[in-house]
């Protein structure tokens, strides 16, 4: 599947785990292990119930990269909701988006490897990758 | 370290749900489970029940497994000592946080100056810190006649000395005289104040601009202060600001250069720090050009927005993670 | 989240040894293990290898305990983001804290004050923070005469916001200018600066006296602050020094009463802050009396002496642990 | 058991096991589960191999002992060493006698229910609880 895009929209609540199924099937295939799988899945999560709590839909795409290690998953969550309008607030630990106990965008940043985020009136993009180790 | 026993029932249910349907609600469930229980509940905790659970679905388990999770579970108690740890230590650090936040807004509140409102000088102006607290420093001054002081200086260092050392000298600035006065003036006024609390181990740098409105003129010197440009719109280009002189601080009497520049219709005068010129974006450091294409690009909007989607565009090349105190002025002339 | 395999591989041995002798010294060897790895490996990284060991060793696993360790390790991962927010956590804390003794260092030294040496009058002061900033602040000056002004103030709270706004009351206080200035004036001008800065909802309370070194008056003047003390020798007694006065910052524009008293041969002037007066011990509040017992049995020592032996008995008394900033200046007329 | 005292000399190294293995036998008789008797374990490891390191022998006694709750287990660890000369600095996170990655004083502190300590010349002793819930 190198470089083919699995895109699943977040409308409804199940639909997060639609996207946590899709994420792991994929992980799992392109070779990683059950510790990883589930930190895939965890910030699919955060990220899906983002889209789904403060932006009403969106949608979280899935392709496999190449770059600091021959085999990555790449993960793009966007939406057309209000944007965040300070994003290094929301970067900063305890100042969750998903209602307090959430582990929140700093906790998506911590469980993959890169993370970027870009946010404005038109909606809010973040891309993530996780290298195969 | 008690656990909310209740919750940790949801945990062997769950356990249960999954073992017969393996559906991936469950697992999205117990990710949600362990986010609440988290607080209260450590890992080694965890485990014993997550194998109490399976000791009543498996009860012929082979005694090897049994076994295997005594030993589990004595591997996990440093991670639950470090996991009672964390707690405490996040109590502590919102403590000191709140009581620095408090610090930080009375130092905005000391530190605060208004812009001034000049007819045909468009000014912008932030300053951003990297940590809680700011030893980057701006102020303006305007005298009888409405030209305008300038002043941009950064604290060798940042955080909570850099901040308090720069309150020392928002102080000194404002117990001299409210007449018009000459950069270079000011500087060596200031050199004395720093210099006399030598023992502080603190540095600073200043550059002092003053504005002249009727004649369009801009005065400067520099106590080694990262260079700013200035913008010709006749020429489409900008000139870095060419002055020198001593940091703050160092020597007892220090006479300082004084430096004019005509501004020009469409001229923009760019104050900065280090912060702004020297941040950088993973291992690549950003040069100095691209900052000044981003100010190019928006040099048509008021002087606030050009300073303003500065910091954006920087903030996130360097992942919205400041490494060191921000500050940025922009002055327009505009007629 | 990197881990060091090496290291790991060492929980698969011993997990091995144990499960054939089920001995004390493997658990004993697994908890060492587990403190020297728990820097690199998290929780799930842990049970993850647990998982992998049981397999090699049963490969005919209960299905159902294979399914149970995919549950397991999924809500491990919240564990996981704890651990390394615990490491990142104790990082920021040992920084956060060197940076506060800096700025505690700095506040030494641009508080500093020395003690005027007079004829006839013996002064002793110290101040010593609760936390590692201080929110008291005392200040001598001396005028062409000779003649002594003595500040002593609290910020109401304490560590570095109350530090902070410290540091302003001392610029506002050098600014002024050198000749002698009295009292009610000295707090009526302060009260203007700390009002004008309002909204850092601070206040502080302050007492001014100055000592007239020809006539030997002390003349006073007290903003809400803790009352000091005259002992009279002739009487071998401690009068209270009755004094009125609005905290400033409460009120724009305040005025100060003035009060002058003769100071004889042998007499002390005691100033204090609200940290010598309301210390306790254990649940024991320590009366103003028991403080004033100590200054008479020492007053025969020169103030330094007597001041620091006052600050050496109550510090015992606390525990070692101070509640507030402890501040005290005693001042001795021998001819 | 009730009261009655059961005592393990430690003079060397692998006597910390025999005590780790007699406390965790009491705490098994006791009822406590696999948790505690870890916690339980790990506590008495610190003590002895601190009364190893730095006393060079004591003891570690054990006792079943009532209060907060009908049963639990006091340990009490007891060496004639040099004393400890700052007692609040060895209590604080990261300042640890067992060399760096020992859990340290405040580890004991937070393994077990109740902490005391007394140390002077004539030595230290350290005093804990762990209550059956
Ligand atoms: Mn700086
Ligand atoms: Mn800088
Ligand atoms: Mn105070
Ligand atoms: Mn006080």
């Amino acid at each position: 599947m190198k470089g083919a895009l699995t895109t699943v929209p977040i409308i409804k609540e199940l639909d997060i785990v639609g996207a946590r199924q899709s994420g792991r099937n994929l992980a799992r295939d392109l070779g990683f292990g059950s510790v990883d799988q589930a930190r895939i899945a965890t910030a699919i999560s955060e990220l899906a119930r983002n889209i789904y709590l403060y932006a009403g839909s969106g949608e979280i795409s899935f392709q496999e990269v190449q770059g600091a290690s021959p085999v990555g998953l790449k993960i793009v969550a966007s939406d057309h909701g209000p944007g965040i309008e300070n994003v290094s607030k929301v970067m900063e630990d305890g100042y969750s988006t998903s209602g307090g106990l959430g582990a929140g965008l700093p906790g998506v940043k911590r469980l993959m490897d890169e993370f970027d985020i870009i946010s404005d009136d038109n909606g809010t993009k973040i891309i993530v990758v996780k290298w195969l180790r | 370290m008690s656990s909310t026993k209740s919750d940790i029932k949801q945990y062997q249910d769950l356990l249960k749900q999954y073992l017969d349907t393996k559906d991936e609600v469950v697992l999205y469930q117990a990710e949600q489970l362990s986010k609440e229980i988290k607080q209260d509940v450590s890992p080694d905790e965890i485990i014993d029940e997550h194998y109490n659970t399976l000791l009543k679905l498996i009860p012929d388990m082979d005694s090897q497994i049994k076994d295997s999770f005594e030993f589990l579970i004595q591997t996990m108690t440093s991670y639950a000592l470090a996991y009672k740890e964390y707690h405490e230590l996040r109590t502590k650090q919102l403590e000191l946080k709140a009581e620095i936040e408090v610090a930080a807004n009375m130092q905005n509140t000391l530190l605060s100056t208004s812009i001034p409102q000049v007819d045909g000088l468009d000014i912008g102006a932030t300053s951003i810190p990297a940590k809680l607290m700011n030893g980057d420093y701006y102020h303006f001054v305007q005298d009888d006649e409405g030209n305008v002081g300038v002043a941009i200086a950064d604290v060798i260092g940042k955080g909570i000395p850099a901040a308090f050392f720069m309150s020392m000298i928002k102080y000194a600035m404002e117990s001299f005289p409210e007449n018009r006065m000459y950069p270079k003036v000011i500087l060596e006024l200031l050199n004395r104040v720093v210099e006399r609390n030598v023992e502080s181990g603190m540095f600073v740098t200043m550059f002092y601009g003053l504005y002249d409105v009727q004649r369009q003129l801009f005065y400067y010197a520099t106590a080694g202060h990262e260079p700013g440009f200035i913008y010709r719109a006749q020429e489409d280009q900008f000139k870095e600001i060419d002055a020198k002189g001593l940091l703050l601080g160092v020597k007892k009497e220090v006479k300082y250069n004084q430096y004019v520049d005509e501004i020009h219709d469409g001229d923009l005068i760019v104050l900065l720090t280090d912060g702004v010129t020297e941040c950088r974006s993973g291992d690549r450091f950003i040069e100095r050009e691209e900052v000044l294409d981003v100010i190019k690009e928006n040099k048509h909007l008021p002087a606030q927005d050009i300073v303003d989607n500065v910091y954006k565009y920087l903030e996130r090349l360097q992942n919205f993670t400041l490494r060191d105190d921000f500050t940025l002025i922009v002055m327009k002339r505009s007629s």
